[in-house]
């Protein structure tokens, strides 16, 4: 390789990803920041097209309406975390969604779905005490993204379209962040921005799994560059799988995607390879359980090997009426049948799918990291969810936090003096670190992710041992150490995906190592992990969190105490004589 | 193994060809499957986008067999013919690089079209209490379900031939504003509609129509823009 | 290649046609224009032209002609009426019908000429 | 290469033709049915007011309406735009007006 260039470009608030968290970001730090405030955004695909945001279908949880109250929605979040959440995160969360949904529906123009009188519509998801969830059908996400979009693209705003940030650049003595390493994906050349302050937003995304719902830009970028520049990262062992993924043999990109919840909810049944109904082995409530549940039950059919032709399961729908979810699912039946599959009349094959990472950069209410000018918001953050995201949740708190994020940049801007300067070698040895694979001879990299995804379903995945993750660990650091091996031709470089594939397994490689270190630490099952080893939850009142970050090459692991700064274990805020539940029975 | 023929277009914004692949057929298939196996099996340096995989985020549309479609939700089975399949660019768009194209004039369009919402009420103000069963209403929630994929921009042969018209989504995103009665300013959108590359230059050719993977009707959206600037016009004042 | 596969479909036919009947309308027009013109001071030539107009080559010209006309009025009606009137979705027998209609008056107008 | 007030001259005009060609066809399958001979067409047009009108009415719709469309087609085939193409449309209008009434003038007189 030639010497290698670096483009260097300023600007003033720089925001990576454009999913709830990345646009609300930069619509409301053009909102508060000084006027002539350069916002640039950064993502790595099309502006409003890539992300998860896009992929939400069953909605938005908000407490408007139907008597339910921010102190409920609070109240099922802290139990639905199983009480890992941070308290202060969780009610903010829960506190300015409302104000969310009603910027989103009177400022952002989106519109929810009503009821027959005209006021919002909400439905129930499961593991919530109200109809909290308001929804566009079951295109919520298309309905948030596509006007937040608009929003976004008549604004100036500078875009850097097809921009992957591959590292987070620090200042010379570490103590703030001085800008950002991408690669412009359409010529292949580096580009390093400096901003006083950055947002990451990219979403996390637990694509590391052999089956998986997220879209597929999501790769773990985020995590992995905070990871590399020392940064502390929470509940890193939260792995929220959904149950039912559409299964279609491992050559096609359609394996993994999401058969919405609803399907059990309206009575489809799971059946195992033996085409018998298998779920009420292992819960009361059948198919009707939570979505760990429903997960584990599933996982477990599959240990016995009683799996359908590829592996999996079958739901069945049609003892309801084909033509009932014809019309009802008529999005799910169309996507299956462009498939191949017939959801409505016949079986379809589904396996539980890694949906969401409930893990994240320890940050503030206020998504401050412990780096001067690196904010984080949305899936990359750690803290709202705990251990377990309540369906409704995930939106909510990215659109929440991105609005919190744009905020305070645009009002911590107003305090930094001058751009920061970059410790000019972590920028050389970033780059060094993405041309790593070139020089050496290809290979195929695919084969390798499909290794690593292998690695992380079977020893840390549904249901985890101290066995399996150990040799989940010795299985990953192979597959990394055989990846840094791996070339890359350079030819052209434009566009080429191979090389960002590389780069892709290669973040996914180091945030698996630390799921897996911190799923070894947690003796416990909460929320989404569940170990087969230590299957009770352990004592409430002293919960903690998994506290990791890099040391030197090693991963370290602490434990830290959770904080009840506004309920108790045992405790509610509800007031007395508040019911239970407002979700009638069905 | 059964194997396929496929061609693809390879090349950029200087000019390209079809380089022919042979690539194994598997019972679950789609174009995007078939493409994404090219680069990770056959040639390193194909490039393409995609995004969600299951139609929700139109990143992924190029010409199959001469016709725009969506790659992740295209069966092969449904375009295979004589055993082979042509994939190309998108059309109407600036190529990147071979399967790749700047999406860019697309979006610039749909804001110069008055796509974007005319806010009337802050995030203080209560969620409008909306009929949801208004004819309005209910054209609108299947017009918003809207992907941006450009299959229809690609289909259009206006789109082609007139290089200000805005396009059938663009359109029809103005015109679900318009009915949307949220919408403080729709006389802001009929006039972004009415210009030089406005809904006006619509030739009903109805390809859009036909060719919308989510079955959406910019055809008729853009009559409904027609309709409403010459009622407008009538009443003075455009 | 005029004829792409986006392109066969009956809508972008009519569209075609449309196009294509308009603008032979509009070169024909002219002529026709001048022609006329001559029974102002030369209604000699004009009376030699329609004598030339018995000629059945001649017949064929004026139908297809007439069909021009009628063709793209009738496509035309079915324009304005897909952009004015309240949309039904039957476009595609719109086209067909316009198409028909057309031949009918074409048709009409042949037979009465020959 | 239309906005509303060309689209509108268009439509309207070919609004006001349906009617006027339709009756001149119906006329003309009337009128060949025994040959054609310019007395008899003048005999019919000559002096009428009615005719008179009908006609020029056509031909001013008919230069509004063609203009346009041609306007439309060369712009979307010839890639002709700005300046060039405005007076590419006058032009045809004028010249089609010019012709038109020249030939109206010439059957009513
Ligand atoms: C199929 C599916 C259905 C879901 N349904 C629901 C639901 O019904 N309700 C709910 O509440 N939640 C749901 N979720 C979860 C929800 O979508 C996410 O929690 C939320 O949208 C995350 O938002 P975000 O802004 O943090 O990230 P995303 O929307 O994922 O955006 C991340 C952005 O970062 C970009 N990016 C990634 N890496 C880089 C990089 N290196 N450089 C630059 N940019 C980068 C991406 O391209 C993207 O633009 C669902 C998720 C999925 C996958
Ligand atoms: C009977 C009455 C007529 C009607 C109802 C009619 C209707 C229409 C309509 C609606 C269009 C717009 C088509 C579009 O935008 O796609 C059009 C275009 C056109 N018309 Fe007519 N028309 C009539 C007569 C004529 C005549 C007599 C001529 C010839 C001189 C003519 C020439 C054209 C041309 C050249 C176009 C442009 C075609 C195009 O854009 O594809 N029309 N007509
Ligand atoms: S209208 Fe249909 S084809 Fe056009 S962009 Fe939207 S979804 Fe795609
Ligand atoms: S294909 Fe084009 S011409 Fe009009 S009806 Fe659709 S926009
Ligand atoms: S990849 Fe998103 S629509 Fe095809």
């Amino acid at each position: 390789m030639s010497k290698i260039t670096i483009d260097r470009h300023d600007t003033d608030i720089l925001i990576l990803g454009t999913g709830g968290a990345g646009m609300f970001a930069a619509l409301h730090a053009l909102q508060t920041a000084p006027a002539g405030t350069r916002v640039t955004i950064a993502v790595k695909g099309l502006i409003g097209k890539c992300g998860c945001t896009r992929m939400v279908q069953g909605g938005y949880n908000v407490a408007l309406g139907g008597g339910d109250t921010v102190e409920r929605h609070f109240m099922d979040t802290i139990n639905g975390g199983k009480w890992l959440p941070n308290q202060d995160m969780a009610w903010k969360l829960c506190e300015q969604a409302v104000v969310r949904v009603r910027e989103l529906e009177n400022e952002i123009g989106c519109f929810f779905d009503r009821n027959a009188d005209g006021t919002l519509h909400h439905k129930a998801f499961a593991g919530q005490t109200a109809d909290r969830t308001v929804h566009k059908g079951d295109l919520t996400g298309i309905e948030i993204i596509n006007r937040l979009m608009e929003q976004v693209l008549s604004r100036p705003v500078e875009k850097l379209q097809e921009h992957r940030a591959i590292g987070l650049i620090p200042t010379k003595d570490g103590s703030g962040l001085a800008g950002v390493l991408m690669i412009d994906m359409r010529t292949g050349k580096f580009r390093f921005v400096r901003a006083k302050t950055v947002l990451m937003a990219t979403g996390g995304g637990p694509t590391m799994y052999k089956y998986h719902t997220p879209s597929g830009d999501k790769t773990m970028d985020g995590l992995a560059m905070a990871l590399r520049v020392g940064l502390p990262l929470r509940d890193m062992e939260m792995v929220q799988f959904h149950p039912t993924g559409l299964l279609a043999g491992d050559h096609t990109k359609m394996t993994g995607t999401v058969l919405e919840e609803g399907l059990r909810g309206a009575g489809g049944q799971l059946l195992n390879g033996a085409e018998r109904r298998f779920m009420f082995d292992y819960d009361g409530l059948g198919e009707r359980a939570t979505r760990d549940v429903v997960s584990r039950g599933i996982y477990a059919e599959m240990q016995k090997s009683n799996t359908s032709r590829n592996g999996g399961v079958y739901i069945k729908m049609s003892h309801l009426g084909p033509e009932m979810v014809r019309q009802k699912f008529s999005g799910m039946v169309k996507r299956c049948a462009d498939s191949g599959f017939d959801l409505a009349g016949g079986l379809v094959e589904v396996v539980p799918t890694a949906h969401y990472f409930m893990g994240g950069v320890v940050v503030d209410t206020d998504t401050r990291t412990e780096m001067e000018g690196l904010y984080v918001a949305g899936e990359d953050a750690g803290g709202a969810h705990g251990s377990n995201r309540l369906g409704g949740n995930g939106v909510a708190n990215s659109t929440v936090y991105g609005g919190v994020a744009g905020d305070i940049m645009g009002m911590d801007i107003r305090r930094m003096g001058a751009l920061r300067d970059p410790d000019e070698n972590v920028l050389d040895a970033e780059v060094a670190r993405a041309c790593q694979p070139f020089g050496r001879k290809p290979a195929n990299i695919q084969e390798l992710r499909h290794e690593l995804q292998e690695a992380m379903w079977e020893d840390v995945g549904v249901i985890r041992t101290r066995r399996g993750m150990e040799r989940g660990l010795g299985r990953i650091a192979d597959i990394s150490d055989e990846l840094s091996e791996v070339g890359v031709a350079t030819g052209n470089l434009a566009f080429n995906l191979t090389w960002h594939d590389w780069l892709n397994v290669r973040s996914l490689c180091d945030v698996s190592e630390v799921i897996t270190h911190a799923g070894l630490a947690r003796e416990n099952s909460r929320g989404a992990h569940y170990r087969e080893d230590f299957p009770e939850p352990g004592d409430l009142d002293s919960s903690c969190f998994t506290v990791a970050r890099k040391s030197g090459h090693d991963i370290e692991v602490d434990c830290e105490p959770v904080q009840f700064t506004i309920v108790r274990p045992g405790e509610t805020i509800l007031p007395a004589g508040e019911p239970e539940t407002l979700v009638e029975a069905n | 193994m059964q194997e396929m023929d496929v061609s693809v277009w390879r090349g950029d914004a200087g000019g390209g060809g079809l380089e022919q692949f042979k690539v194994p057929a598997q019972e679950s298939q789609t174009i995007l499957d078939v493409v994404a196996w090219i680069q990770q099996y056959a040639d390193p340096t194909l490039s393409y986008r995609y995004a969600c995989r299951v139609g929700m985020c139109g990143s992924c549309a190029m010409m199959v067999n001469g016709v725009p479609r969506w790659t992740c939700r295209t069966h092969v089975n449904k375009v295979l013919k004589d055993n082979a399949i042509t994939i190309a660019p998108l059309r109407n768009l600036p190529v990147i690089k071979d399967l790749a194209t700047d999406m860019d004039p697309f979006f610039d369009k749909w804001v110069a079209a008055g796509g974007v919402h005319h806010p009337g009420k802050s995030r203080d103000d209560a969620i409008e209490i909306l009929d949801p069963a208004t004819p309005a209403r209910v054209e609108t929630d299947t017009g918003i379900e809207c992907i941006n994929c450009s299959v229809c921009y690609a289909a259009c042969d206006t789109v082609a031939n007139n290089a200000d018209f805005l396009g059938p989504a663009a359109l029809q995103r103005a015109w679900t504003l318009y009915l949307d009665p949220k919408d403080a300013d729709p006389s802001a959108i009929l006039d972004a509609v009415s210009g030089r590359g406005g809904c006006h230059n619509c030739h009903s050719q109805g390809s859009c129509t036909l060719y919308c993977p989510n079955e959406l009707n910019p055809m008729k959206a853009i009559a409904g823009l027609k309709r409403v600037t010459a009622a407008a016009f009538f009443k003075g004042g455009r | 290649m005029m004829i792409r596969p986006h392109r066969t479909q009956p809508l972008w036919m009519a569209y075609l046609l449309h196009r294509l009947s308009g603008l032979g309308l509009a070169l024909f027009l002219p002529a026709h224009f001048y022609l006329l013109a001559l029974a102002l001071n030369e209604p000699q030539r004009l009376d030699d032209y329609l004598r030339f107009a018995d000629n059945p080559l001649v017949k064929i010209a004026e139908f297809g002609l007439v069909f021009l006309l009628a063709v793209h009025a009738f496509g035309g009606l079915r324009l304005l009426a897909l952009e004015f009137l309240p949309w039904s979705p039957r476009q595609k027998t719109l086209a067909a019908s316009a198409v028909a209609a057309a031949f009918l008056v074409a048709g009409t107008f042949f037979l009465q000429a020959v | 290469m239309l906005d509303l007030r060309l689209y509108m001259a268009q439509r309207l005009s070919a609004m006001v033709m349906i009617p006027l060609t339709l009756g001149h066809i119906a006329v003309m399958i009337y009128a060949i049915q025994d040959g054609l001979s310019a007395a008899e067409i003048l005999g019919r047009t000559q002096g009428s007011v009615i005719w008179f009108v009908f006609y020029a009415v056509f031909v001013l719709a008919v230069s509004l309406h063609a203009s346009i469309g041609l306007r439309v087609i060369v712009h979307e085939t010839l890639g002709l735009k700005g300046l060039a193409l405005e007076v590419f449309m006058w032009l045809t209008g004028l010249l089609l007006l010019g012709t038109g009434l020249r030939a109206v003038l010439a059957v009513t007189l």
